[in-house]
């Protein structure tokens, strides 16, 4: 490694060019995102220089940060799956049901929960990967049958008085040295909920698997060219069904995550939590074409997402449209920079 | 090269995510001892060195005329001039915003919180965060279950007794009418099911109509105090029963899609109509409406919950107690009353 | 089997193929099997009557009055979705949230600001012509990021599903303007002296003058090559980004006269419930027709009979008062139902049954 | 005999709805032997080939291996590759978005990890082997397509394969490329691979082969050695009928001769495209039929597509009949009467799902707006008759032109250019992937078009070809325009020698 500066930089400059795409953007999206949290901190001053105050982001983005690590894995495989918020909204009903008025117990619960994601998740997965049929329209149904099912099921929004639950729901994670004092002086110490501990680790565990398995680097293959991956001995329909089944089952922790926090069911619960995956998977630098994208992005993704909303609502502009306005100039920024990315891919390869 | 370090890469810049924050955590803690007054953290607010009360009003949403009435009469109350500095959070209908508004307010250190809660449940955790930080909660309009000593008082309209006035107004129409030994069938377009309006004003008029043998209550279903939904379910109804004498619509919203869907279906409503409309609220529309002899009856929902509360914290300044349920002042409107002229009054 | 019924098909000469291959037999075969399970469980369905309504004129009514009605402003989205559909071979899933914009810019032009309007402050048509130029400009929005940045329609258009409803309630800063003037209400409800619904009359326009544009000009094969062959039509000296742009444009159209109707219909608006999902509805009504989601060929005609299918559905489910929510549940059910049916690897396994069923007879 | 046989194929049927594709095929390949499967288009090959690597599962017949008496399974290209069956396709296999390293080993390394240090230092070492100038860890996407072509084959060479089949893998390289190509065949074969070789190249089969099986219309035509098969008897097996035409075309060209003085239909000085060629100065007279000739790669291409406005024009000016145009894109020299048949039918010509009506008048079509479509009487009518001229085989003018074979598919898109009534008419690689009927059609259709007096240019990676048919040769090095040749310089050697660049004219 003794070159002098010329190669150096040459050898650096080289590098960059030949970046993939996934790394290239999930750059992208980490700078940015300091960027905007720096930002937060320097013009909105006091409550973003409060740490819980980014917990709070994470406590009350854990379930999305779930679902969208679901919807990368799809999306890499050049999929899709808009069911997922439907999902949640099912899972949170059915455990509320099961727990309030069954009395039920926790872990039967979360076996619930599993249970729906997972047969969500297979019956998606079968007609996408076997029967190919279109996975927007499958998903789609699959939306409209979890919204409709969680009416059925109980149409009333109610809140779950269940002991255990709640001892649950309350359990933190206390994070010491974050803490900071409130408006009396006393200090309290900074806290996730266990919600966030879960999405993190799954998000650790999927990490490794995209990155160290034969399985993730399908996923990989199949998004890139699925003629391809078939031709190099790998099996399309299994990996995309898989991939369908993860992210369902992911649907499914993630809406017990959800329902964790929330601690209610209804029918309204996580509306438009399948867009807000997707964009957070976007803004995280994966690609709806496929074969393009990484978990961490997607992380990061979701949190600039909340922390955008957390900006709009102390900076002043308090109306509600304003969310809705910021996030989507947001989205529109990153999907024309990976467009962008894609014709300096063309270039070089001119 | 790059890509095999990108794991490496990413993991260093998590940690020094966790390092930065750790940083703004021990600034912050100095910083919140040395900062005394509130003028530091909210940087549009007037540095004039007086003293402002700040007030955080989590709000439901912008669904209906009479949630922006309301909202305006904060708006308008909870000036600067008036000494007050409102952080105004909208929370599109969804509890969770509404807790992580009500947890910013507690990080922002306001002084006082007015909530108006979405559903009932689920709040005593984040009440108890706010008593902790010693921060006086305030609700308004809808009721919420929970230990009444997490919160400093309720303002807002007896919900019970609108229904139980709709219930009374009815019975003496009737009897005016000469059909006060008829059958009566009657349908309800309820509200957003387990909201206190719709759980107050059901019950009231429940109480009158268990007491009349011949008011059959033919069907209830939610219409989400929105007028699609409104217009959608009261389809349903006409569609569903042939012969339906009276509609109790649990906001005004519901009403105007009620009445449009009876005036498609070809039926008519108000004084001079075959069907009985009573609603809630009383926004202006309504009373348009009424004028044009499309409803016989309103039973007001004063929105103007701003002032009541603005006197209710001034109070608490002055350190005098107060009640823990406090219930604005309120009236109903009918087909027989001079409407232009209260037209002319009323603001909204 | 298949060999001849390729030959068949060939000759024209099976009635019998010729109805099955025919791309509107799927959704009217679906709208048959609900008419039939209509007859059987409650033929009052069928009933019309002549009835007053309020403004005093005689006006029909009845569940196929209904769908008539409401079907309206679906088969006018589905027309533009099917063009976007087969230029960019994918879906605008922000016809709804336009929608909303659309309604929300007539009532602002024609409140002029005020919540209460007293009088219109201009004239419908004015607000109108407004409202189509608005919504090509947010179609254009959408075509250029997906034709110029080659971005997949439906993330492209995430952008304004996002960021619609937003905007709409911007327009008016939140207010919810209300319209008293009864003449708004005649594009919505109905004309008197009318006895059928308005939108019924603006659909009919529509499919005309979209019927028109397919016989006079070239939309079609454009359309169609672009949505193929990009490339190569390009060669052909077509200009496939102007084309998919076009077709968004055209989807906005559609967009504005939906949104006319909608808020004529309430007389205001509310900015998070007007039109809602319906951009899946609109898809749906694509798919139904059997057009492939993926872009190529076209059959306008299978996606209106299709809007309509999916409002019959909506309405023959809510005489059996089905909770307006747990509707979704149902149509997932149906739209299953079709797509396993019309699913290519699915209808090669039943055509091996029945070649397997021919042989057997054979032998 | 039965011990060094490697594969053996028995009666294989395969059907799709409507067609047989194959019937009661029999293939035999022994150890160490490259065994040329030739055939025209729809012959067969292809569907043989995607039986054999599990892409379709067969409908009849037996498939035995190492002269096992079991017939075994082969439901996937997993299981091919599992019983030592090896492919490399014509069209790239490999996924664009993943690094060489990946490609070479995905979906054929042992357990669930994936140890990439490993995996780059054995990439590393077989690239270094084949001499392939790519880094393992460079995204496949950024590697020239003969690169990734060469890629494609390392990895099917470096699976320890009984059998290696290589579906017209040549038609992406260039002549060294091919070369290493072959060295690799024959060590391969030295080391008793047997090696399945499709191509449309007959000298390269003359090449390296050892035997060939012929197919015709999906049955066996026979297997034969390659010394007891001249070219001419091959090519009459493949079409099924003795056949002279080839010899017949020769000295057709001669016919033309240049008239002094007359103006050039189409001139264009310093014209440059952003497809990375270095300006170029061209033009064709009237009746002329010229071609661009040099390897793959060296530009011929990218100088008509410039010509056409097909990639965006940086500079230069052309002139129609003396006069000044502007080209700057395709519907401008498609106004100035030029046409263009692209070098990738599918890509840039077909449009699949359309009928073969729609695309024959498409060009034309456009060329009269937006709001002067033909009416359908008008359509099918211009289509029968196209149909009829250029006996385009289709069972109608309805149906879609992608369920055509190769060469009708081609000769639809030549009938939408003729059509439009050019003055000049650009065919780029219109006998590429097409079987030798159609090869021949066309070349005679080119100079019957010529002699009625339109200009055509003619690009084509057969030598021979562009020999019988052209009167001027225009050839490009390195994207460069090196020379014109016409006369008597019109000859394998002096081109050779030309696009080689002078090394070697002692030829």
């Amino acid at each position: 490694m003794s070159q002098n500066k010329t190669a150096v930089s040459g050898s650096f400059r080289d590098k960059v060019r030949n970046l993939s795409d996934t790394n290239l953007l999930l750059t992208i999206t980490i700078v940015a995102f300091f960027l905007m949290y720096i930002g937060a901190v320097l013009f909105q001053g006091e409550g973003f220089l409060k740490p819980q105050s980014f917990f709070n982001i994470l406590n009350s983005q854990a379930a999305l940060i779930v679902l969208a690590c679901g919807l990368t894995l799809v999306m890499i495989n050049g999929s899709i799956d808009i069911s997922v918020g439907g999902v949640t909204a099912l899972v949170s009903m059915c455990c509320a049901v099961y727990l309030d008025f069954h009395g039920g117990n926790l872990v039967v619960s979360l076996l619930i929960a599993l249970g729906i994601g997972l047969a969500f998740g297979i019956f998606q997965g079968f007609l996408v990967a076997y029967l190919d049929i279109q996975p927007f329209i499958v998903t789609l149904a699959g939306m409209f049958f979890a919204r409709g099912m969680t009416t059925i099921v109980n149409t009333k929004p109610f809140n779950v008085a269940h002991e255990g639950f709640n001892e649950l729901k309350m359990t933190r994670v206390k994070i010491p040295g974050l803490g900071s004092t409130n408006r009396i002086g006393v200090y309290v110490d900074a806290y996730v909920e266990i919600g966030v501990v879960v999405a993190l680790l799954i998000v650790i565990a999927l990490f490794c698997v995209l990155r160290w398995t034969k399985l993730g680097r399908s996923f990989y293959a199949v998004g890139g060219n699925k003629q391809s991956a078939l031709m190099l001995g790998i099996n399309v329909k299994r990996t995309k069904f898989i991939a369908h089944l993860m992210c369902g089952l992911l649907a499914g922790i993630g809406g017990y995550i959800y329902f964790l926090h929330v601690g209610s069911g209804s029918a309204t619960h996580a509306v438009g939590a399948e867009m807000d995956a997707i964009a957070s998977s976007i803004i995280g630098g994966t690609m709806l074409t496929g074969g393009v994208g990484n978990i961490v992005g997607t992380l990061f993704g979701v949190m600039s997402l909340g922390t955008i909303q957390n900006i709009v609502a102390s900076a002043g502009l308090d109306e509600a449209w304003w969310i809705g306005i910021t996030r989507a100039a947001m989205l529109c920024l990153f999907l024309v920079i990976q467009s962008l990315v894609v014709v300096r891919k063309k270039k070089s390869k001119g | 090269m790059i890509k095999r370090y990108a794991g490496l890469i990413i993991m260093i810049l998590l940690i020094s995510a966790g390092a930065g924050l750790m940083f703004f955590g021990d600034e912050a803690r100095e910083g919140s001892e040395n900062i005394s007054d509130q003028e530091a953290l909210y940087e549009d607010m007037p540095q004039d060195g007086k003293d402002y009360i700040v007030v955080g009003f989590s709000q439901i949403g912008a669904e209906s005329d009479w949630r922006n009435a309301s909202t305006e009469s904060f708006r308008s109350v909870f000036t600067t001039e008036n000494g007050y500095y409102l952080l105004y959070e909208d929370a599109q209908q969804k509890q969770e915003n509404q807790l992580k508004a009500v947890r910013n307010f507690i990080l922002q250190e306001v002084d006082y919180i007015v909530l108006d809660p979405i559903v009932e449940t689920g709040w005593d955790t984040v009440l108890q965060e706010a008593k902790d930080a010693n921060i006086p909660v305030i609700l308004v309009d809808r009721q919420l279950e929970a230990d009444s000593d997490l919160y400093t008082c309720w303002v807002g309209s007896d919900f019970k007794e609108e229904g139980r006035l709709a219930g009374k107004w009815l019975e003496d129409y009737l009897k005016r009418q000469e059909r006060a030994k008829e059958k009566i069938r009657i349908v309800t377009l309820q509200g957003t099911p387990r909201s206190s309006a719709q759980l107050g004003r059901t019950e009231g008029f429940q109480e009158v109509l268990s007491s009349h043998k011949n008011w059959k209550m033919l069907d209830c279903q939610s219409g989400e105090f929105t007028q699609a939904k409104g217009q959608e379910v009261m389809e349903g109804f006409l569609q569903k029963y042939k012969d339906i004498d009276v509609v109790i619509s649990e906001n005004d919203n519901m009403t105007f899609g009620a009445v449009e869907a009876i005036e498609t279906a070809g039926k008519t409503c108000g004084p001079k109509g075959d069907i009985i409309i009573i609603s809630f609220d009383a926004v202006r529309t309504a009373l348009q409406y009424m004028q044009e002899g499309r409803i016989h009856a309103d039973f007001e929902c004063n929105p103007m919950l701003g002032p009541f509360v603005s006197n209710i914290i001034r109070r608490l300044e002055a350190g005098e107690e107060v009640e823990k349920v406090e219930y604005v002042k309120e009236q109903y409107f009918d087909s027989s009353m001079n409407l232009s002229r209260i037209l002319g009054e009323r603001k909204y | 089997m298949t060999m001849n019924s390729v030959a068949k098909k060939q000759n024209n000469s099976s009635i019998l193929m010729r109805i099955v291959k025919n791309q509107c037999f799927i959704p009217l075969a679906a709208l048959f099997i609900l008419i039939i399970f209509n007859l059987v469980a409650d033929p009052t369905f069928f009933q019309i009557l002549l009835e007053k309504n309020s403004a005093g004129n005689n006006v029909l009514n009845g569940p196929l009055i209904t769908i008539l009605d409401n079907g309206s402003e679906l088969a006018i989205l589905a027309i533009g979705m099917t063009l976007v559909t087969a230029a960019s071979g994918g879906q605008d899933i922000s016809v709804g949230a336009a929608v909303a914009i659309a309604g929300s810019v007539i009532l602002r032009v024609i409140s002029g600001g005020e919540t209460y309007p007293e009088t219109l402050h201009s004239p419908v048509i004015v607000a109108f012509l407004v409202c189509v130029v608005v919504a090509m400009l947010f179609g254009a929005f959408n075509g250029i990021l997906v034709a110029f940045f080659k971005i997949q329609p439906m993330i492209a258009t995430l952008i304004l599903y996002t960021a619609g409803r937003s905007i709409a309630a911007w327009i008016n800063n939140n207010e919810l303007p209300v319209i008293n003037e009864p003449s708004f209400a005649y594009y919505g409800t109905y004309i008197p002296g009318i006895p059928i619904p308005t939108p019924f009359f603006i659909m009919v326009i529509c499919v005309v003058i979209i019927a028109l544009l397919l016989k006079f000009t070239n939309l079609r094969l454009y359309t169609e090559a672009v949505g193929i062959n990009e490339s190569s039509s390009r060669l052909n000296g077509l200009n496939p980004a102007f084309i998919k742009v076009m077709s968004f444009v055209i989807l906005g159209v559609c967009v504005a006269v939906v949104g006319l109707i909608k808020v004529s219909r309430f007389s205001t608006i509310n900015y998070s419930v007007i039109a809602k999902d319906i951009e899946m509805d609109a898809i749906l009504a694509v798919a139904l027709g059997g057009n492939a989601l993926s872009g190529g060929k076209f059959n306008m005609v299978a996606s209106i009979i299709g809007a309509y299918v999916i409002q019959f559905l909506i309405t023959t489910l809510y005489r059996f008062n089905v909770q307006s929510d747990a509707l979704p549940a149902y149509k997932a059910v149906v739209i299953i139902i079709l797509v396993v049916i019309s699913a290519p690897s699915v209808k090669e396994w039943f055509s091996g049954l029945t070649k397997k069923l021919m042989k057997k007879e054979v032998a | 005999m039965n011990d060094n046989v490697v594969l053996k194929m028995r009666n294989i049927h395969k059907s799709f709805p409507g067609v047989r594709a194959l019937q009661a095929v029999d293939f035999t390949l022994r150890k160490g032997e490259i065994h040329a499967l030739m055939g025209e288009n729809g012959a067969g090959k292809s569907t043989l080939i995607k039986v054999l690597t599990g892409v379709y599962t067969k409908d009849e017949g037996n498939i035995f291996l190492d002269g096992k008496e079991k017939a075994v399974a082969i439901h996937s290209p997993q299981d091919a590759q599992n019983l030592g069956i090896s492919t490399v396709y014509q069209e790239i296999t490999l996924c664009p978005n993943l690094s060489v390293a990946e490609n070479m080993f995905i979906g054929r390394t042992k357990g669930i990890g994936q140890n990439w240090r490993k995996m780059n230092a054995d990439t590393e070492k077989i690239l270094k082997s084949l001499e392939i100038p790519a880094k393992a860890t460079q995204q496949l996407e950024t590697c020239s397509i003969a690169v990734q072509q060469m890629i494609a084959i390392a990895r099917a060479v470096d699976m320890d394969c009984k059998v290696l089949i290589l579906d017209e893998p040549t038609s992406s390289l260039d002549e060294q490329e091919v070369e290493k190509l072959f060295t690799l065949m024959r060590n391969l074969r030295a080391k008793g691979v047997g090696i399945i070789f499709v191509t449309h190249f007959l000298d390269q089969v003359y090449e390296v082969c050892d035997r060939i099986t012929v197919m015709r219309d999906g049955q066996l035509v026979g297997e034969y050695e390659i010394k007891d098969l001249p070219r001419v008897q091959l090519v009459s097996k493949m079409l099924g009928k003795e056949l002279d035409d080839m010899s017949d075309i020769k000295g057709e060209q001669q016919a033309y001769e240049r008239e002094e003085g007359a103006v050039p239909v189409l001139e264009a000085k310093g014209l440059v495209s952003d497809a990375g060629i270095k300006p170029f100065d061209f033009h064709i007279d009237k009746g002329e039929v010229n071609g661009f000739t040099g390897l793959l790669g060296s530009g011929r291409s990218e100088c008509v597509r410039a010509i056409f406005g097909a990639d965006r024009i940086l500079g230069g000016k052309v002139k129609m009949k003396g006069k000044d145009v502007k080209i700057s894109k395709p519907l401008d020299a498609m106004k100035n009467g030029i046409a263009y048949l692209p070098e990738d039918r599918k890509v840039d010509g077909i449009v699949g799902d359309l009928s073969v009506r729609d695309n024959i008048i498409l060009a034309q079509q456009v060329l009269r707006g937006f709001f002067r479509p033909f009416s359908k009487a008008e359509a099918n009518k211009i289509a029968d008759e196209y149909i009829k001229l250029l006996s385009i085989k289709t069972a109608s003018a309805d149906t879609p032109i992608k369920s055509l074979s190769g060469g009708n598919q081609q000769k639809v898109i030549v009938a939408r250019w003729l059509f439009t009534h050019p003055e000049y008419l650009i065919l780029d690689e219109p006998t590429r992937g097409i079987d030798v009927g159609t090869k021949v059609d066309i070349q005679k259709l080119v100079l019957k078009l010529a002699s009625e007096g339109m200009s055509v240019t003619f690009i084509s990676s057969e030598m021979d070809e562009m020999l019988r048919t052209c009167s001027r040769l225009v050839v490009m090095r390195d994207r460069k325009m090196v020379g014109q040749l016409s006369g008597d310089d019109l000859n394998q050697n002096k081109v050779m020698s030309t696009i080689a660049g002078g090394e070697n004219d002692d030829e």
